[in-house]
C-alpha cells in the first residue's frame, strides 16, 4: 500500500487528509498498522473535544500493543468512525480509507506545515520503530 | 541438599564447560565488597520431618479445639476432600499464569468456568479471574469506578467492613481520591438521610457491604437508585459469598467486589484468599485483573485464552487499569472446584443451614436477661448484640471454657461499646450454640446485682 | 482411519467439555450433615426484596463427575512437576511438597485472623521468624509480611517512602524507572501518585549512571531498579547509583524478582538499597498455581520502619507476640487481616530446609544459566555480554533472517516438551528470549534444552514453516487471540 | 440491669476515681455503683483476688443510722432492743453483731450490723437501697425512747478491705495494733494518716476483711483510697465492684436485702434464727415471730447446686418431678470459686432436706438442681483466742 498524496503525515505514524473546508480526517498510516498486528479495539474521543497538536486524540489495541492515536495538530472533534468499534479490523484492512478514526476542524491551518508529504513520510518510515 | 539435583561432580563438570574455576567466578560481577565471605545465619537446614514437627509444634500454641463464633469477613465452611486433591495436582498447582496458552487449557478452561459461576452468583455479566481479595478488589472496584465515571469522589458505608475501609484509604490516599463515610442508621444499614446529603453530580461511586459488617442486608435497590440518580456507580462489597445462596444477588450493583474466601478456603489466618471483580459488560475494558475468554484453535477447535490483554501492566505500563500480575488464581480454582461440588442445592441448602443455625443462635442468646439485639435488619449468618458488659471482658472468660468469644466492635466503632459481632455458619453445632449461650449467661449472671 | 482416530477420540480427556455441559438437575456432588437446629422459612426471615430461589446455571454434577472433570483439565497443563520450566524473571523451581503438608495442618489452616493473640502465638511465632530469616537474607532492617504480591509489595515500597518523604516535608513527584523494568514498576508508581520518567539503559545494558545523574533532582523520590536487572545482569555501579540518589534526599527502590541470583550471596541491604520487595512465589518456592496465590513482604532499612503497613508484629515486654493496629505514622492497611499466611508458612518452610545452605541453591541456579548460555551462545544472538547471573537473554536476531520469532521459537519448544522460555521482554530486546532455569534443573534436564533449543534453530535454518506452526503435539494448536479480544465471550451462557 | 443513664441517681465521692479507672457503673439502690472494673480483669478476677488475696470495695452507698442517749438512763439500748432482734446488751463497747429490724409480721425492714461505739451510742449499718425507709423506721419506733436518732449516711465515706491479706494492708495503713482486732469488733484509730478513723474488722464478702469510714469529702476520699491501693499492691489488691461482691455474699450466703430478705420473707424463712433472740424479751415483730414457729414453715431457704447445664438466676421458678412450680430462687450465679453454678432458693421444707432433688425453670428449659449444706464456701478461720477479743475488746 503507497502513501496518499493528499494526506499529511507525522513521525507517529498518525495522517491527515484535508478536505478544503479547514475540516479534515484522522488515521493511522499502514506501517503502524503493520506494526501493530490485528486491531481488536479502537478507543474513540468524544465529538465536541478539542485537543492540541500531539494529545493523545484515541486508542488502537491489538493484542500485543497499544498504539495512542495523537492528534496531528490543533482541532476539534467534528464526527468519530463508530463502525471502527464494532469492526476494528477495518484498521488493517483499509487504513487509508474506511478507518479513519475522527472527522476534525483544523483550529490553525498553520500547524499543517510542521507534517510530512507523501514523500516525505516515506523517506522517515522504513527506519521507524514503534 | 534433598531438592537440589546435582551430584559434586556435576557442579564441576558443569564449571568446567563454562570455563570457571570455582562457582565465585559466577558471581565476579558483583563487586567484592558486597559479596559474603560466610554463611548467613539462618535456622535449618531440617529434614522434613523437623519441619513437620516445627509447624506442628506451633499448631499446639494456636486455638485447636476452640468453639469459634467469629466471622467478620473469614468464615468457617465445610470443604469437600476433592477440592484438595483437585489443586495439589502437580499440573495446577506448579503451573505458571498461562501465558502460553497451548500447554494451559487446564488452567485456562478452569478459569474461564469460575468466571461463569462468579456471573451466575451475582448476577453480573463478566467476572475477572481473581483479585487477591475482598479488600483490594472494593478498593480496585473504586478506582475503577473513577476511571469510567472521571469522576474524583465515592461515598463508603460506615457499614462496610472496616478493613475494606482502611485498605480503601491507602489506595485512594495516595491516588488523590476523595473517600466519604456515611454513617449506619438505627437498623445498622446505611443512612438514607445521610445519603442523600451527600449526593452530588462530583459521585463517582457509592461503596457498600452487603450483608455489611454488622451482619445487615443492604437495600440494594434503594441504595442503587440514590446513586444513579447522579449519575455515580453502585459498588456492592460481598464478604460472605455463601450468602448468595438464598440471598437476592445485587442486580442493581454496576461493580461487584466479592471475597471468595467461603468457597473452599481455609481461614488460614487470613490468607490466601480470593477477590473477584464482576461487572456489566460495558465497564470491562476498565475492569483490572487477567480475563480468560474462548476461541478457537488453528483448527477449529474450542479453545481458552488470556484476553482483553492490553488492559494489563505488561502491556499498558503505567496507563494500565491496575498494577496486579499475580493473582489469586489456585484459591480460584478451589472456589470453583467447591462451588461445582456444591452444585445449585448444595449451596442452596448450605445457605439455609446458615441461615436457621443463626436464627436459632440468636433466639437462644436473647432469652439471657441483658443481652439484646440493637439492630433490626434481616441478616445471613451474623448478627450483631449488646452485652450489659463489656465483649472483651466476656471473652476473656469464654476463653477459659475453650470458646472464642463474638467479635467486639468497639475497636473499629467506638460508637458501639459492649456490641459483639456473632457469627454462626453449618458448620457450628447446636452443642456449641448452647455452650455459648451458658457461657455468656454466666458471664452475666453474676452482674445481675438488683436492690 | 483418521476419521476413526477422530471417533475412538471422543471419549478421552481430549474432549473434555465444559462442566456446565455436563450438568443434569438433582445430580450433586457433597452433602452436608443432617441440620440439628428447626429449619427456618427464608421467605419469612428474609422477607422477599431478600430472597434468591438458587443460582439460575449452576452446575449440578457427581463427585466423581467433578474429580474427572477437573483431573482431566489439568493434564493439559504443563507444569515444573513435569520438567523445565525455564520462564525468564519467573523464577519456576521445584515446589517442596512438605510445604503443601504444613501449611494444611490442624491449627495453621483453621486459625482466624481475628482470635484472640493468647490463642494465635503459634501463628504470630512463625510470622515472626520468617521476618527475622528475610531480614537476614535482604540485609535489612525491618520487614511488613502484609503485601499479597510483588505488585502489591512495590505499592507498598513506593508509600512508605512517599510517607518518609512527606515526614521529610515533601512527598516529591517523580518516580525513575529503568527501560529495562518490569510493567508492574510504572503502573504501580502511578498508584503511588508518582509521574513516571524513564531511564536509558547503556549500551552494556547497565544502568546509564550518567543520565541518572543529571535526572535525578529534589523532585525525585526514587528509583525502582530491578538487580541483577531484567537482562540477568548485575548493575556493577549500584552503590554508586545509590549514593546519586541519596545525596539528592531521594531513595533507591529495588525489584526483588531476580532474588534468586543473591540469596545467600549478597545482600541488597549492603549495597545501598533502601527498600524492596520479594516475591515468595519466586525465590521462595511457594507454588505459582497457575497465577497465585503469592506474598510480596518488602523489607526496609530503618528509617522507613515507623511507616509500615498496619498490622504491624510487635514483641510485648511479657514476651509474647502481637499484632499492633495504633501505628500513627503508618501508610495504612493494604490489604484485610494479616497477609497471605499460607503462603508466608510455605516460604518459612522452605528456608528452614535449607537454612544456611540457601548459597547453594543460589549457586546452582547461576551455574545454570551460565552452562545454557555457554551452550547456546553460538546459535542464538546475545545482544549483552556481560556476564550472567541466574538468566540469560538471547534475542531472535539471528532467526529473524528466516522470517522465525522468538514465539516461533517458545511454542516449538513445547514439542521438546520445554515450556516456552519468556518471550518479548524486557522490551530493550527486540524479539528477546529470556531463558531462567533455576537451580532446580539437573545437569541432564539443562543439557536436553540445549539440545532442544539448538535443533530447533536448525529448524529455523532448513525448515521454517514447521518451526512457524508449532506446536504440533498439543491438544489445540496457535489459538485465535485476535478474535477472543474482538468478540470476547468471558463466560459459559449455555445454548441459545 | 441497665446501664446507669439516670442523672437522678445519688453518687459516691469517689465516683470519679471509678469512672477513671474505667469501671463499668450500675444503678444499685438509687446509687450510681461500679459493678466491675476491667481494668482489674473483671468481676470474676476480682472475686477470685478477695478469696485469694485482696480487694477494695466503695461502699459508701451504705448507710449510717446513729442512735444514742444518756448514759444514766440507757435509753438508747433500750430503744435498740425494741427495734431489733438480736440482743443488743450481749455487745461489749467496740462490739459489732449482725442483726435485722422487723415488721411487727416477723419481716424484714433490713438487715443491720449494730456497732457499740459507747456504752450508750450505736452505729446501724443498713442497705443503700432500704437507707430512707430504714432512718424514719428507727426514729419513729424510738419515739418513746430518750434517745436521738440521727442519719449519718452521708458523712462516710466507706471501705471494705476484704480477703485474707486484709490484715497486711491495714498494718501498713496504721501503726495501731489492728492484727488483734477481733472479728466483729470495732475501733478508732489512726488510719492512712487520718485521726480517731473508725474501723471495724467486718465485711459481706465470708472472708476476713475490715471496713473502714472516713470523711465523706472527695479529697480526703479520693486521698484514702488512692492510700489504700498503694498500700495493697505488693499483695495484688484491685479495686472490686458489686458483682463480685454480690458472688463473695452469695458463696457465704450471707442475704441481700430484697433477694433473701424482704418485708414478705420472715426470721425463720430466712433462716436467720441464730441471730434472733426470742427469749431476750419484746421486740417488733416477736409475737409474729412466735406464731409462725407454732403455725410451721411453708418455705425455706435452701442452698442449690445446678448439677445439669444452665444458670439459675434470682426470680427463676423451682419445680418437682412433675414440673409443678413449688419456689423460686432468690439469688443465682455461677460460683467462681467453686466452679459450680448455685443458688439460693426458698422451697417447702419437704423439699428441702440436704441431697434431695429440684429442678429449675431456665429458659423454659427443666434444669436438674441438688440441695446442698451452706454456706457454700467457708473460710478456714484461725479460731481467735479469747485473749485476741479481751484484746479486741479494750483497744
Amino acid at each position: 500500500m503507497g502513501y496518499p498524496g493528499n494526506y499529511r503525515y507525522t513521525r507517529q505514524h498518525e495522517w491527515i487528509e484535508i478536505n478544503g473546508t479547514g475540516v479534515g480526517s484522522v488515521g493511522i498510516t499502514d506501517f503502524a498498522q503493520k506494526q501493530l498486528g490485528d486491531v481488536v479495539f479502537v478507543g474513540l474521543p468524544k465529538v465536541g473535544t478539542t485537543f492540541k497538536g500531539g494529545e493523545e486524540l484515541a486508542t488502537v489495541e491489538s493484542t500485543k500493543a497499544v498504539f495512542e492515536v495523537f492528534a496531528p495538530l490543533s482541532c476539534e472533534v467534528l464526527d468519530v468512525n463508530r463502525s471502527l468499534e464494532s469492526a476494528p479490523e477495518k484498521v488493517n484492512a483499509d487504513p487509508y480509507g474506511a478507518a479513519w478514526f475522527a472527522k476534525v476542524r483544523i483550529l490553525d491551518p498553520a500547524e499543517l506545515e510542521s507534517l510530512m508529504d507523501a514523500s516525505a513520510y516515506e523517506a522517515f518510515c522504513p527506519e521507524s520503530k514503534i | 541438599m534433598r531438592y537440589l539435583p546435582k551430584s559434586p561432580i556435576e557442579r564441576s563438570q558443569m564449571l568446567s564447560a563454562i570455563a570457571a574455576r570455582s562457582m565465585e567466578d559466577l558471581f565476579s560481577s558483583i563487586p567484592e565488597r558486597f559479596r559474603l565471605r560466610q554463611l548467613l545465619d539462618l535456622p535449618g537446614p531440617c529434614a522434613e520431618s523437623e519441619i513437620i514437627q516445627y509447624f506442628k509444634e506451633r499448631a499446639r500454641e494456636n486455638s485447636v479445639g476452640y468453639a469459634r463464633f467469629l466471622g467478620a469477613g473469614v468464615y468457617d465452611h465445610l470443604r469437600s476432600v476433592v477440592t484438595d486433591t483437585i489443586i495439589q495436582r502437580g499440573e495446577f498447582l506448579t503451573s505458571y499464569t498461562p501465558y502460553q496458552a497451548e500447554i494451559s487449557q487446564g488452567t485456562l478452561q478452569a478459569i474461564f468456568e469460575f468466571q461463569t459461576l462468579m456471573c451466575q452468583l451475582t448476577g453480573q455479566e463478566v467476572a475477572n479471574a481473581s483479585m487477591w481479595d475482598g479488600s483490594t478488589a472494593t478498593a480496585e472496584a473504586v478506582l475503577m469506578a473513577e476511571r469510567i465515571t472521571q469522576r474524583r469522589r465515592a461515598l463508603v458505608a460506615r457499614s462496610l467492613h472496616p478493613h475494606y475501609r482502611d485498605v480503601l484509604n491507602t489506595y485512594a490516599r495516595s491516588s488523590g481520591l476523595d473517600v466519604v463515610e456515611i454513617p449506619f442508621d438505627t437498623d445498622g444499614a446505611v443512612s438514607q438521610q445521610a445519603l442523600q446529603a451527600e449526593l452530588g453530580e462530583d459521585l463517582a461511586a457509592l461503596v457498600v457491604g452487603s450483608p455489611n459488617f454488622f451482619g445487615v442486608l443492604e437495600q440494594l435497590p434503594v441504595l442503587a437508585q440514590a446513586a444513579h440518580s447522579v449519575g455515580a456507580l453502585l459498588i456492592v462489597a460481598i464478604a460472605e459469598g455463601v450468602s448468595l445462596g438464598l440471598v437476592r444477588p445485587p442486580l442493581e450493583a454496576d461493580i461487584v467486589a466479592l471475597e471468595g474466601q467461603s468457597f473452599g478456603l481455609a481461614p488460614s489466618y487470613g490468607g490466601p484468599f480470593v477477590g473477584v471483580i464482576a461487572t456489566r459488560e460495558k465497564y470491562v475494558r476498565q475492569m483490572p485483573g487477567r480475563l480468560a475468554g474462548e476461541t478457537t484453535d488453528s483448527r477449529g477447535r474450542r479453545g481458552f485464552v488470556l484476553t482483553l490483554v492490553a488492559r494489563e501492566q505488561h502491556i499498558r505500563r503505567e496507563k494500565a487499569t491496575s498494577n496486579i500480575c499475580t493473582n489469586q488464581a489456585l484459591c480460584a480454582l478451589a472456589a470453583a472446584v467447591h462451588l461445582t461440588l456444591l452444585g445449585k442445592d448444595g449451596l442452596g441448602e448450605m445457605a439455609l443451614q446458615n441461615l436457621s443455625k443463626a436464627q436459632f443462635a440468636l433466639g437462644e442468646l436473647l432469652k439471657i436477661p441483658g443481652v439484646a439485639r440493637p439492630f433490626g435488619a434481616p441478616f445471613f449468618n451474623e448478627f450483631t448484640l449488646v452485652f450489659p458488659r463489656p465483649v472483651e471482658t466476656i471473652n476473656r472468660e469464654l476463653l477459659t471454657k475453650k470458646i472464642i468469644g463474638p467479635l467486639a466492635l468497639e475497636p473499629a466503632y467506638p460508637e458501639l461499646p459492649n456490641h459483639a459481632l456473632v457469627c454462626v455458619t453449618e458448620t457450628t453445632t447446636r452443642e456449641e450454640i448452647e455452650r455459648f449461650a451458658d457461657a455468656l449467661d454466666a458471664a452475666l449472671a453474676p452482674l445481675e446485682v438488683r436492690a | 482411519m483418521k476419521d476413526k482416530i477422530t471417533e475412538a477420540s471422543r471419549h478421552t480427556s481430549q474432549n473434555e467439555g465444559l462442566i456446565f455441559e455436563k450438568s443434569s438437575p438433582g445430580k450433586r456432588g457433597f452433602d452436608l450433615p443432617r441440620l440439628d437446629v428447626p429449619v427456618v422459612d427464608p421467605a419469612q426471615v428474609l422477607g422477599d426484596n431478600y430472597r434468591r430461589e438458587g443460582v439460575v446455571g449452576f452446575p449440578e454434577v457427581s463427585e466423581i463427575e467433578v474429580l474427572r472433570h477437573f483431573t482431566r483439565l489439568s493434564r493439559w497443563n504443563y507444569a515444573i512437576d513435569l520438567g523445565m520450566y525455564p520462564l525468564g524473571s519467573c523464577t519456576m523451581k521445584y515446589n517442596p511438597r512438605v510445604n503443601e503438608t504444613i501449611a494444611r495442618l490442624e491449627g495453621i489452616a483453621t486459625e482466624h485472623p481475628l482470635q484472640p493473640q493468647e490463642v494465635s502465638q503459634g501463628c504470630l511465632k512463625i510470622l515472626h521468624l520468617l521476618e527475622q530469616c528475610l531480614a537476614a537474607i535482604t540485609g535489612m532492617d525491618a520487614l511488613t509480611l502484609q503485601p499479597a504480591a510483588g505488585a502489591q509489595g512495590e505499592l507498598t515500597g513506593l508509600l512508605l517512602i512517599r510517607s518518609y518523604l512527606a515526614s521529610q516535608g515533601n512527598p516529591r513527584k517523580t518516580v525513575l524507572i529503568p527501560d529495562s523494568a518490569h510493567g508492574t514498576n510504572p503502573a504501580t508508581a502511578v498508584i503511588a501518585g508518582y509521574r513516571i520518567q524513564n531511564i536509558p539503559s547503556d549500551s552494556r545494558g547497565q544502568i546509564d549512571v550518567a543520565k541518572l545523574t543529571e535526572v535525578v533532582t529534589e523532585d525525585v523520590a526514587a528509583l525502582m531498579i530491578t538487580n541483577p536487572s531484567t537482562l540477568g545482569i548485575f548493575e556493577e555501579r549500584i552503590s554508586e547509583v545509590a549514593d546519586i540518589l541519596h545525596r539528592k534526599g531521594a531513595l533507591l527502590y529495588m525489584d526483588g524478582a531476580n532474588m534468586n541470583a543473591l540469596a545467600g550471596v549478597a545482600r541488597p541491604g549492603d549495597f545501598g538499597v533502601d527498600v524492596m520487595h520479594l516475591n515468595l512465589h519466586k525465590t521462595f518456592s511457594t507454588p505459582h498455581g497457575g497465577g497465585g496465590p503469592g506474598a510480596g513482604p518488602v523489607a526496609m532499612k530503618r528509617i522507613l520502619e515507623p511507616f509500615r503497613p498496619i498490622p504491624v508484629l510487635i514483641e510485648k515486654h511479657n514476651g509474647s507476640l502481637a499484632l499492633e493496629e495504633n501505628r500513627p505514622l503508618s501508610i495504612g492497611r493494604v490489604k484485610a487481616f494479616a497477609g497471605n499466611f499460607g503462603v508466608l508458612v510455605r516460604a518459612l518452610a522452605y528456608i528452614l530446609a535449607y537454612g544456611p545452605g540457601i548459597r547453594q541453591a543460589t549457586e546452582d541456579a547461576v551455574l545454570n544459566a551460565n552452562y545454557i548460555r555457554k551452550h547456546l551462545e553460538d546459535v542464538f544472538d546475545l545482544p549483552y555480554n556481560l556476564p550472567s547471573m541466574h538468566e540469560v537473554v538471547f534475542s531472535d536476531h539471528r532467526q529473524k533472517a528466516n522470517g522465525i520469532s522468538t514465539l516461533d521459537i517458545a511454542k516449538r519448544l513445547i514439542d521438546y516438551g520445554f515450556h516456552p522460555y519468556t518471550t518479548a521482554f524486557p522490551l530493550i530486546v527486540h524479539g528477546a528470549m529470556m531463558i531462567e532455569p533455576t537451580e532446580s534443573e539437573s545437569k541432564e534436564e539443562c543439557d536436553l534444552f540445549i539440545e532442544a533449543m539448538r535443533a530447533i534453530a536448525e529448524e529455523a535454518a532448513l525448515d521454517p514453516e514447521l518451526v512457524k506452526q508449532a506446536p504440533h503435539t498439543t491438544r489445540v494448536g496457535r489459538l485465535d487471540e485476535v478474535t477472543a479480544a474482538r468478540k470476547p465471550i468471558l463466560r459459559w451462557v449455555g445454548k441459545g | 440491669m441497665a446501664e446507669s443513664t439516670a442523672v437522678n441517681l445519688r453518687k459516691t465521692a469517689l465516683n470519679g476515681v471509678h469512672r477513671a479507672l474505667g469501671a463499668k457503673m450500675v444503678a444499685f439502690g438509687g446509687w450510681e455503683m461500679p459493678v466491675e472494673y476491667p481494668s482489674s480483669g473483671g468481676l470474676v478476677a476480682e472475686h477470685k483476688a478477695v478469696r485469694t488475696s485482696v480487694g477494695v470495695f466503695d461502699v459508701s452507698h451504705m448507710g449510717d443510722i446513729r442512735v444514742y442517749g444518756k448514759r444514766a438512763s440507757q435509753a438508747a439500748l433500750a430503744a435498740l432492743e425494741h427495734l431489733t432482734m438480736n440482743q443488743v446488751s450481749r455487745l461489749a463497747v467496740g462490739q459489732a453483731q449482725y442483726s435485722a429490724m422487723l415488721y411487727p409480721a416477723g419481716t424484714f425492714v433490713d438487715d443491720v450490723i449494730v456497732h457499740r461505739l459507747k456504752d450508750q451510742d450505736f452505729l446501724l449499718v443498713i442497705n443503700a437501697g432500704t437507707g430512707e425507709k430504714d432512718f424514719h423506721w428507727a426514729r419513729d419506733n424510738a419515739q418513746d425512747f430518750d434517745c436521738e436518732v440521727i442519719d449519718l449516711s452521708d458523712t462516710y465515706t466507706q471501705l471494705a478491705i476484704q480477703g485474707p491479706r486484709a490484715i497486711d494492708v491495714i498494718a501498713k495503713l496504721t501503726d495501731s495494733p489492728l492484727s488483734r482486732l477481733g472479728s466483729y469488733w470495732c475501733t478508732y484509730a489512726t488510719l492512712a494518716g487520718l485521726k480517731d478513723t473508725l474501723v471495724a474488722r467486718t465485711g459481706y464478702t465470708g472472708e476476713d476483711g475490715f471496713e473502714i469510714y472516713v470523711p465523706s469529702d472527695p479529697e480526703t476520699s479520693e486521698d484514702v483510697w488512692e492510700k489504700v491501693l498503694s498500700a495493697g499492691r505488693e499483695f495484688g489488691m484491685v479495686p472490686c465492684g458489686l458483682g463480685a461482691r454480690n458472688t463473695l455474699r452469695l458463696e457465704a450466703r450471707l442475704p441481700l436485702y430484697g433477694h433473701e430478705i424482704s418485708e414478705s420473707i420472715n426470721v425463720w424463712e430466712a433462716g436467720l434464727e441464730r441471730f434472733c433472740r426470742m427469749e431476750k424479751g419484746e421486740f417488733i415483730g416477736r409475737d409474729a415471730l412466735r406464731r409462725a414457729k407454732e403455725s410451721g414453715l411453708s418455705r425455706t431457704l435452701a442452698g442449690l447446686e445446678i448439677v445439669e447445664r444452665g444458670i439459675a438466676r434470682d426470680g427463676y421458678r423451682i419445680l418437682d418431678e412433675a414440673g409443678n412450680a413449688i419456689g423460686a430462687v432468690s439469688s443465682g450465679s455461677p460460683s467462681p470459686t467453686l466452679g459450680k453454678n448455685i443458688a439460693l432458693a426458698f422451697v417447702p421444707p419437704e423439699s428441702a432436706a440436704i441431697g434431695s432433688a429440684v429442678y429449675v425453670d431456665v429458659r423454659g428449659q427443666k434444669v436438674k438442681a441438688c440441695v446442698v449444706p451452706t454456706p457454700f464456701y467457708k473460710r478456714l478461720r484461725p479460731r481467735p483466742t479469747p485473749a485476741d477479743a479481751h484484746l479486741g475488746g479494750r483497744s
